[in-house]
This record gives C-alpha cells, structure tokens and sequence, in this order.
C-alpha cells in the first residue's frame, strides 16, 4: 500500500500496464518528456521509451484516429486529451469509428483505446478550462464511460479500462487531483492522505467497469452522483443530518441499475447531484431510468442539483458550481416532501 | 487601383448541354517522368507532385523508367481482374435497379487504381479502401459471393446485416471496414502504419479517399502525422473529377495539384495517371518501398474519372455532360491494358471475348448461390438477435434488456 | 395556399428568406448548382446567384467555421449538413464556438447560423445514414435545437430559425419529406396532398421556436413525441383507441415545459417515443422534467419508446424502429399500471 | 535490404542542460529575398515560403526590395507599441504572482508579430487573435486599463467575467474573441473575408495561430476555403519553436517550413523574419494587397521564439535550456528596431529609457485604475445575473427559473 493522490494513481495506472503489456501505449499532447501538464505521465517515456509513450502533435481527432488504427494494427493506446473541453474536435472519431467499428465490421476489427480527459472546474479556469461533457458521450451506442472520485478507484477503473477491449472514455474530476474537495474552497485544502481512498495498492489491482458504489449507505434519501461532488454531496449530507445513502455511479455506461434502484426502493426518495450542466445531462438519464425502476416506491419527485445550464464562468465559478447549499436545500425539499 | 476582391467560385470546365472541356488537364507524355530513387530527398521528388507519371503512351506501348517490368501472366492476371471488377459492378447495379439490393456504388473506369495498387503491395500490408474501391476485395481474392452477400444483407453477410451494402471489409485479407463517414479511414492508415514501425514489423499500410473527401479534417490529420513520424503509409486520393455534383475544383483542385500536398508538408507527393495500370503499379511499388526502408509517408494522386453515377442515388446527368466520360482524355484503363498486351502479342480480341463471357458467367454463377443464402425479403433471414451484438464485446444487462423487449413486442 | 411536401417547404422557407433579407446565405456540400441530394436547394443558385448560394468543399467543420466567420460580418448563413450523421467533425465549431461566442465576448460578438441536418431513420440507410443526434445538441448552453414533423411546422420554424440571432441546430426527419408515414413499411406511401400539415402558404410566416403543438387532444394519457414518430404515435392511438393528447414537442431548446406538464398533469399518465437511442436521449430530459414537474399527479411510470441501444442497423430497420407495436404495448402497460 | 522502417520521432536540438543549437534554423540574409509583385502567379511567389524574408541586417541597416520605407514617426509608434505591451506583460506576470489575477500569457519576444501587422492593416480589417497576440489591441489602442478589467473580471470586464485572462476581444476595434480552443478562429477569419468579397467590400481579414495549433483541423478548414474561394485572408502561423513543452518538428516543422503550405495547396506562402519589426510590416502589407485586389489568400509564417514561459501555469526549465532564448539567432524584435532607429539618427538610448520609463509609469497608474473597479477579492464585484445573459439573445424560460434559484439558494 501506498498514499497517492489521483494523478499518482493514474500514473501508476498506466506504470503498472505498460510493464505487463507490451501492447499498451500512451499519446497524447506534451504527455512524453514533459509528462503532461498534469503531470499524469511524469517518468513514464524515460522509462518505457518514446515508442510506447508518444508526444503527439496538437490535433485531437488525429490523435484519436492514429489510435484507432493502432488498435486494429495490435495495440492498446492510452490517449490523453489535455481537458475534456478539448475533446470536441475527435468526437467523430470517437463515435463514428471508436464506438461503432466493433458494429460495423460484423465483430472482425475493434480498436480497445481508452482515452483519458480531465474534466469539471473549480479550479478558475473559465469556460473553456472547466467542462464536463460525459453526458453527450453516455448517449454513444459502442462507447464505455466512466468517471472514478478518488486515487483507489482511478488505478483500478483505468487499468480496467485499459484492459477492455472496447473503446472507454474515461473522465478525471481535476479538482480532485490532489485532494477530495468538499465545495468549501475558502477551506484549505485537504490532500489525499486525509483519505482512506487516498491508499493504493503499488501493483496491479482492477476496479470493474459497471459498478457503482456505496460510499455511505443510509435509508432516508438516495444521493447519486460521481466525480468531485462525491465529496461535496458527503459534506451536505453530514450537514444536514440526513441519513442518506450516497452511491458513486462511478461508471455511466455500463450503468449499474441494481445498485441504484435497490437503493431507492428502500429510501423512497432520491437526490441527483452533478458538475455538468442540468438540462439533457447524464442526470436526466439517471432520474429517467429511477423513475421508471422505483416509480411506486417514490415518496418525492426526484431531484437534480447541476451546473446551470450556461458556460461555465471564470468570475461567478462559486455561484455556478452545485455546492453543499444547493445540495442541502434539494435534501430539504425532498425529505420533506409529501411530509 | 484596388478593386475590392469578389468571391472567386469554381466552375467545371462543362455543365450539362456544353461540350466536354478537360482543357484544364495537366499531363506528361508516358516516360518522360523521371523516376529517382525511392529514398531519394525531397527535393529532388518534389517535381513528381505537379508532372503526372504515365507509362503506357497512345500507342499502348509502354514508355521510360517507371515500367514496372511485369510478366505477361501479371499483367493478364491484372487485366482479368479490372475485368471482373467491372463485371460485378455491372450485375450489381443491374440488380439494385430490380430492387433486389438497397443501394450500389461503381467503380467503373478507375478499376486500375484499386487492381494494380493491391498487386504492387505484399499479402501483409493493410488496405484501408475507400466505398468505391472493390477492386482490393477482387485482387486479394475475396469471393465475389461473399461481397454480394453483404449487398444482400443476408445469412452469410460479414457485416451481419448492419450495413448498408459496398460497406465490407475482410479481416483475413487485411482490408479494413469502409466507413460512411469519408475520410476518417486516412489517419487510421497512418496509426496503423505507425504500430507497424512500433514494433519494428515492415508491413506498410496504404489507404483510399477522394479529391473531393480530401477536404476534411482527416486529411490534415494524416499526411501531418504521416510526416512528423514519417510513418510506412501510403496516402491515395483518387481524383475522379467529380464529387457527387461538384468538380474537383471545390477540393483545391483548380489553383495546385493534390499531389502538391505532400512536399507542402514535407512528405513525398507523386501524381500519377490512375488509368494507367503500370503507371499506378509502378507508383505504389516506389512508395511501399519508400515506405519500408524508413523513407514514411507518400502523398499518391491518381487521376481518374468517375464514369458512372456517384452512387444509385444519383443522377450526374443533372450536373455534367453525358459525353464527358468518352471525353476524358486518359481513357480506359481495362481498354488501354488490352492494348497494351495484345501490342505485346501476349493478348488477343478472341481471348479478351472469351474471358469477358467467362467472368459474366462467373458473376451470373456467383448471385445464384448468394440469393440463396437470402435476400432482404426471401429466403433465410438473419436473427434480428444479431442487432444486439458486437455494439460491445459482451452484452451489457441494458442491451439484454432490450433485446428481449425487441422480441416479446416485434410484430 | 400551396400543397407543399417537407422538402418543398424548406425550399419555399429558404426562397422566402433570400428574398427578403440580402444577409441570407446558403452553403453545403452539393446544394448550389445541383439543388441538394435531396432537393431542398433546388433552384435557389439560379434565382439568387453563386455568392447567394455557395457549393462547399466537403468540411463539415470548414463550412461551420467559415459559417462563424460570415455570421461575425454581418451574415445569415443558412448551413446543410448533408446527413445528420455527418455533423460530428463540425462539433467543436458549434460547441465551442457558435453556442460560446455571445456569452463569451460579453454579448458583443454572434454568429446567427442555422444548421440543417436530415436525420432519421427506415429509408435503409443503415448505421451511417439514419442517426438522430439530437439528444447530443440539447445538452449544449447556447444553442437552439428544434425538429419539425410537417411541411407547415418546416417552413415556418425554418423562417423562425434564420431569422433568430442565436445559433439554431433544425433536424430534418427525412423519413417524412415526402409524406407521412405511420410506421407501416409494407402500406404504399402516402403524400402530403392527404395530410392538413401539407397546406403551406406561398409566402412569408413563422412558427415560433419554444412552443410545442398538441396535435390530438385528449385526456387519459400524454404522449410526447416529435419529428416522424409523430405520425407513427398518432396511428398507434388510434388502433389502441385510447384517449391520448399527443404533443409535438418541435422545439427542444427552448422547450415548452408549461404545454408539456399541463397536459401531464391532466392526464395523469406520459409516454415518450423518440427515433434516437434511448440512453442519455432526448426523451431522458423530457421523462426528468416532467417526473420533477408533475410528481404528483402522475399515475404510472412514464414510459419511453426509443430506438435500441446500439446502431441503426441496415437489415434490421424494423426491428429496429420504435413502431406502432412497441407504443401500443407502451399505451397498454401505461394506462393498466396501478389499475 | 529492406531494414523494417522504424517509427521516427521529432527531437527538439537541446533540452535541460545542453546547449542550445539552432542550426536547424533556414535563415536568409537580410534583403536577399526579392519582392515578387503582389499579383504574381504562384510559380514567382513559391520561393518566399522557404527562403526567410528579412529587412534589418546584423548591423541594424534597412536592406533590399522588402523595406516598407516608413517615416521615423511611424517606426517610434512602432516602438512605443512593442515597448507597451511588453511592460504590460511585465506588469500583468506580476500580479498574477501576487495572486492579483488567475492565470497570464505574455508574447515576450514576439512583439513584432502582432504589432507590425496591425500597423500594416487598415483599421476596416478584422483580427482574429490568438491569446498570444495581445499587441493587436495596443496597436489598435485598446486601453490597457480594459485589457487589465479583463484579466480582473470585474465591474468594467469586457467579458462580463466569463472568461480567463487575456481573452480579449473588441467589437469597436474589430478584434475578435480569443477562443480557448486553439486554431478555430482560422476558418472563421476565412469565412469573415468571404463575407466581405460576397458584399463587395474591400476590407480583409488576418487570423494568427500557433505554429502547433496548426496541426488542428481549422488551419486545413482555412487553407482549403480560402484557396478554393480565393478569399481575403491572412494567414498568419507565428513559429514560435514552442508548443507548451513540444518543439515545432511535432507539428511537422522538421521537414518543411510552415509556409511551404501555402503553395502546397495553392495559395501564396510567405516565411518572414517574425523579430524583424519591418519585414513582419512590409509582408502583411504586401499579403493584404494581395488579397485586397482579388489575388487570394496568403499563407505566413513568422519565425519567432517564445522567450517566456507558455503561460504561468508552465515551467520550461523541465523541457528547454534556460539559455535558449539569449541563443536565439534572430535578436529581440524591440532591440532590433531600437538600435535600427538609433543608426537612423532618430532615436537614443537616453530617449529610449525616458519612453521605458513613462510607459512603467503609464502601465503602473493604468492597474491602479483597474483595480479601482475591483478585484475577484476585494472592491466592487460583478452581479452574478450577469452569469445568465448573453446564452441567448433574450433569456429562455429555462435560465429565467434557475437564475431565480441561484439567488434564493447562494451563500
Ligand atoms: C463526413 C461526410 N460528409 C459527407 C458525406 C456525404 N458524401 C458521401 S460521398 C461524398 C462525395 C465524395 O466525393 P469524393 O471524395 O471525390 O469521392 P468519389 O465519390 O468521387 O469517389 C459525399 C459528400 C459523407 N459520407 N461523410
Ligand atoms: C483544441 C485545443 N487543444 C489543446 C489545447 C491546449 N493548449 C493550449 S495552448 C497549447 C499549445 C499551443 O502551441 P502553439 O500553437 O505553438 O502556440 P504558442 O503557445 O506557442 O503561442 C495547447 C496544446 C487547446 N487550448 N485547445
Ligand atoms: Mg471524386
Ligand atoms: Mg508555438
């Protein structure tokens, strides 16, 4: 065991996969001598080579396009976008050859690429620095989606990830990076050995794609959410004196519907809580599928606690961002609800 | 002095009711290219972007340095396949137009840039086609019962009944999936390539687009990564003229070569005559080679003309000069191939007749025993099941889900 | 009064618009000189002139980008993206730019484009011809996004959407161009000439984006839907002969909630059927919003009826298709649930 | 023979701890390079886009047919400009340290990029900047006070404190929006100047990418529209060596200039000294005329070094010498036109300090001002309203409720 924080533990992700599979390789934008402007990849091509781990030039869909052809031709890369709002200029890439190559070819070619993408904001990086675009990927038949909330199920889920022999968008919370973030940003920061997530096996381990996790089970309300406000919902909840389960969906798709519903149906009550803009967000998925699942088990109507819908601003970031007082007031109107 | 500029738009040299007009054309007389050595620099490469390699001149006689000297039983295993390209293609439309299959694409009159690229490279290296290049399929041997299957999206369909037809693939003779999204497929090619050089392996990839796709981001993509790692590929636009309804001027054609590209970016950039058989033969074989000796990318521009329809959804008759193909002053590739051969006394009127009849029959032979694997309305038909699969590796709980949804509610 | 199919209005849209305003402008691949692939331009090069209409090279992301340009000097470019599955290279153009460049220069730059998009389904168009990506746009802050399901809603809301200075994304339901279609593939086509909706005025009008239309009143249960699922909903209820009060719902951004759950609050009960996969689509924000809206007056779970999660599949297009069965099975479980 | 290729990978001349070497760089003397007429066919201008158009020699003369002959007043303003936004680089760098603003990019060494050309421009003509062109807006006479409310997000903030730092726009001076997403204001610029030939007008427009972000889609989008529409365009590529920690051979620098595009697809190419203020003046002018009188676009690069970090969340002692900027061949382009202007006669190291000192001075009581109007800490504070204008035109229902939810639910 180890204390790491995220980008440690990605790091050691991709370490631990490119020793035991000679397949694996790592692209992207300054990610080889430089290690990546979040340092992700820091040793990685001293070690291991610049022909598994590749500085590329700035061209996202070029990226994503040599992977896939790379994939077909026996490889497994590791592709890092620099900021999930980045992301953009591969997404045909992504969903007209990743996701569907598999479909297309009858079974007979796929490309297993994982391709990593920070993402959220607090961090003051305005409205090109702080996206969180997992919902437009969650509609994508042929592609996996996950989004792990602390340093012991970001190796696991990406050394899974990595594995899979279909194509994983894999999406890191920045804010958490160093430290879980509780949406008290007067507050100093707290590192991951704060933790108990914060330690991490130094070898090989998996996290599966496809399992959410109770991060605090409850039977009052259920609190679904991911990614940084994990901590945020953890933080409101123990404000609130709520007695809620709070699930990390972790992955998107596959969705673990049993975790979810099974929690519902015991609570009545459910609470939805992400970083992405509300309006057509992968909440709006979550709270459809609940309702259908547990609609005669449902005590209030289901809540949403997101980003507005409108870029993210650099100079109102504390007002946009679904704190703890938007998360408590939703808590309130839905254990009280129906009362 | 200064006028304020107008917007400049491109115009073909001809719309329908005028006279065909390839004015326009640059050529070269067949032998006068010089051909330098594969690894040879830049610079002294760059004049093959804007000269056009020709080897068989108007006499079908074949000319200068880039003949590539193959036997008379290559050349006639050449032109045989041209032949059943062109004989499938045939059939294929015949039996669109019956309703038989949903859609056709032709090659006619560029079947050499597909035949004679597939002949120059070796069994290892990967193709990454275009939709209108099934000649690969029919030089590196894939039955023409099992493209038609796919057509037919039927019981032995490789694609399963998911696409829509010309869209094949076939991993044992490494050629890659075509996609509907044009292009996408040109720096797949080059990732591909880039693998190969990885892991020390001297297979090369090539792939196919169109002028008019050339415009697309994917372009970009692959010729710049294709010269930064100076990846083994070989990079085809096939420059039929037309794309749909617009000419090749709406790519860039009109002020530069698209060969040009290539010493632009800094990678090699031939343009050759795609009607030529051993001009686009001898073109490859210089970029695979280029390719595999560490020399990277190749930006090839082979000049063609689409002879048909875009697709049988279209109808250029609307947009250019039913006489335009007869016009087009490099004529046939199958035709000037015969010529060549029967020049070379290795061929014969009688014996092109024969093999014609020969490989009719073959396709007549060939739809039989596919129709009778199905087609979308008669015969067996594929388990709808089969929709659910290989979205993933394995059958995620959703997908299960709605897969038994699908038959408790079908009609 | 004319007779007019979808196409025909679109065309008489564009037409009407290129007359009245000198700022208008239309660009895409094949839509000059030749007319469109599926006619919608036909005849506008001729009358309006080549810097009026403008063939493009085929750069979907090219012809957004230079869109922008034309919209920041002054101009309407009016954009077709020859299949809807072939938006995605121009993604980062409407994400990052389009929908971003009011907010982010503080109100004092935009680009009022609108983006046409065939989309659809059951025409054998297999996995690359038949994509209905409109669920990825309404998670965009910034852009409007709307779908018409007849000749007179194409015409008008097309008008509506040039004339706006925002960026509209306007889907085309090809399915229907022609006529509608109630799902039945094996019945002969049917032409606009039967269908009230094919009434088109020769001249100028609008149809307001943001509102929805009701196009069967009723009382037991709502069923929402748009594009060419309307047609095929409409023809389910009545074989179901069930009281339903279908909605249009046309506009997805802004969306028209107050129609919406007004109707769901009367009836009590909600089914949504759209063409797109259901995973993260479009139907998913519709179930959310009404779920928070109408809690409690509803009387069984909403329901959606969605194409499969997976591709849109050549050979399987009906198995495929959310067809009149596979609502009448919804209707039925809709309106015996909690009986 | 064959030896399997292996994959090539780009290796900047030195990193950390060696010596820097620019020998890779092509330089051209200063006045070598001829001056083709601005509408000269392709063919005459093709050897500008590898040569190095340079005007002010290593002992400060003006030289050859590039000189724009400017007055000495004009060359002074020139100056003065560089000279401003450098101190207000220095000065924004500083209180980003203090904490004062979030994030900074200064243009330490490219002054002249931004600065001659906007000089060279008509007001009439559109910039679409890059975040490292701020010197267009001091040209264009931006007050830096606006510039700074900006980096403050604050009351008087442009951009009504939606976005970082340095990402400036001005409707009045005809600056566009600095866009995050590198390289997409390329094809906009295209489509700015196909607008103004479609209405007759003869304004045109300039954009500037990095030399990495050339490697996005828009810059082939760019080159490609504009070839085929012979847009009003200038494309400006600023080769600063530096793409955060990647050197230019990962954009395909190694093998070929930049400019060498242009011509590639058919479009004019320029490579000019980026340092030297009057050759940087007399190719944009020349560029501008091209395109204003119906000859088309124009491809430039500007070979220039990024002597400051990439931004200030970036350290370059992990990838490049330390010492590579003094190393750099080609000077620092305010020295340069200082020590030009002084063998003119026309200036002195005592003026030259004077003017250093009053724009220390000027920029110092501009940031007093601006945080006057606040600061994201202390002071007046923007109304977070403002947070939910400008999505749309009018605000939609949807925004309406959650505005009036942020207010009922914020701290
Ligand atoms: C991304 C994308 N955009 C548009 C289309 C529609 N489309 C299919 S083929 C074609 C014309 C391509 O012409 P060209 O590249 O010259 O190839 P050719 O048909 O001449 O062989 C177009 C516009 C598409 N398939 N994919
Ligand atoms: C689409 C996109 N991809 C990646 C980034 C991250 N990024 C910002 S600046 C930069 C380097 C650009 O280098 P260059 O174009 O040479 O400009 P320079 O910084 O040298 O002026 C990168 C990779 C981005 N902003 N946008
Ligand atoms: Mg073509
Ligand atoms: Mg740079």
């Amino acid at each position: 065991m180890a204390q790491m924080n995220i980008v440690q533990a990605l790091n050691s992700a991709m370490d631990v996969m490119l020793g035991r599979d000679p397949s694996v390789i790592i692209m992207g934008e300054d990610v080889g001598y430089f290690g990546g402007v979040f340092r992700a990849t820091d040793g990685l091509q001293k070690k291991y080579g610049e022909h598994r781990v590749l500085d590329t030039p700035i061209a996202e869909g070029g990226i994503v396009g040599t992977a896939v052809g790379m994939g077909v031709n026996g490889l497994r890369p590791v592709v890092e976008i620099q900021f999930a709002d980045y992301i953009y200029p591969a997404v045909d890439q992504i969903i007209s050859e990743c996701a569907r190559l598999r479909y297309r070819s009858g079974g007979d070619f796929w490309a297993p690429i994982t391709i990593r993408a920070p993402c959220g904001g607090g961090i003051r990086g305005g409205q090109t620095h702080s996206q969180s675009p997992e919902g437009i990927f969650t509609h994508v038949a042929g592609l996996k989606v996950v989004m792990p909330s602390n340093p012991y199920d970001a190796k696991g889920l990406l050394i899974s990830a990595i594995q899979d022999d279909d194509p994983v968008v894999f999406f890191e919370p920045k804010r958490i990076y160093n430290g879980p973030f509780d949406g008290d940003h007067d507050k100093p920061a707290v590192p991951w050995r704060t933790h108990p997530k914060g330690e991490v096996p130094e070898g090989y381990y998996t996290v599966p794609l496809g399992k959410a996790e109770i991060v605090r089970p409850g039977d009052e309300v259920t609190v679904l959410t991911y990614g940084t406000m994990v901590h945020v919902a953890a933080a409101a909840v123990r404000e609130q004196q709520v007695d809620a389960e709070i699930i990390d969906v972790r992955s998107f798709i596959p969705l673990d519907v049993d975790t979810i519903c099974e929690s519902v149906k015991r609570t009545g009550r459910c609470v939805i809580v992400h970083e992405a803009t509300r309006f057509s967000g992968f909440g709006a998925e979550l709270c459809a599928t609940v309702q259908e699942e547990c609609f005669w088990t449902l005590e209030a109507p289901i809540e949403r606690v997101c980003g507005w819908d409108t870029p993210y601003p650099h100079a109102f970031e504390w007002e946009y961002f679904p704190g703890q007082k938007r998360i408590r007031a939703a808590l309130r109107r839905v254990m009280e609800a129906g009362r | 002095m200064t006028r304020p500029s107008r917007l400049h738009v491109p115009h073909p040299p001809a719309r329908p009711g005028d006279r065909p007009d390839f004015g326009y054309l640059v050529t070269s007389p067949a032998g006068a290219v010089p051909r330098p050595e594969p690894l040879a620099r830049l610079a002294e490469i760059e004049p093959l972007a804007t000269s056009l390699v020709r080897v068989i001149d108007d006499d079908h006689r074949a000319k200068g340095p880039w003949q590539p000297r193959l036997s008379a039983e290559e050349l006639r295993t050449g032109l045989r396949y041209m032949l059943l390209t062109r004989a499938y293609d045939d059939r294929m439309l015949r039996v669109q137009r019956q309703g038989k299959i949903s859609f056709y694409m032709k090659s006619t009159g560029e079947e050499a840039v597909s035949i004679a690229a597939a002949m120059a490279l070796r069994p290892g290296d990967m193709l990454f086609p275009s939709y209108r290049t099934q000649g690969l399929h029919i030089a590196r041997g894939s039955n023409t019962v099992d493209l038609m299957c796919q057509c037919l999206s039927n019981t032995r369909d490789m694609c399963k009944g998911r696409q829509m037809p010309v869209f094949y693939h076939s991993r044992a003779r490494k050629i890659f999936s075509v996609s509907g999204n044009v292009a996408t497929q040109f720096p797949q090619a080059v990732g591909w390539a880039m693998a190969a050089a990885i892991k020390g392996e001297d297979d090369v990839a090539a792939a196919w687009i169109g002028e008019g796709s050339s415009a697309e981001a994917d372009f970009h993509y692959a010729v710049t990564f294709g010269a930064v790692y100076k990846a083994p590929v070989i990079l085809n636009v096939v420059n039929n003229q037309w794309a749909i309804s617009t000419f090749q001027g709406f790519a860039g054609g009109e002020q530069r070569s698209f060969a040009a590209r290539g010493p632009g970016y800094g990678i090699a950039g031939i343009r050759v005559d795609g009607n030529d058989f051993l001009a686009v033969y001898a073109v490859t074989q210089w970029a695979a080679e280029r390719a595999r000796r560490g020399g990277g990318a190749t930006l090839v521009e082979l000049v063609t003309y689409r002879a048909a329809a875009h697709s049988t959804s279209d109808d250029p008759a609307r947009y250019r000069p039913k006489e335009e193909a007869e016009a087009w002053p490099l004529g046939d590739p199958i035709e000037r191939l015969k010529q060549h051969l029967i020049g070379l006394g290795e061929w014969s009127q009688e014996r092109h007749d024969r093999l014609v009849a020969e490989l009719d029959a073959q396709v007549a032979a060939a739809w039989e025993e596919a129709i009778g694997y199905g087609t979308m309305t008669e015969g067996p038909q594929l388990d709808p099941n089969l929709m659910f699969e290989d979205v993933f590796k394995e059958l995620p709980p959703h997908l299960a889900k709605q897969r038994a949804q699908m038959l408790s509610e079908r009609d």
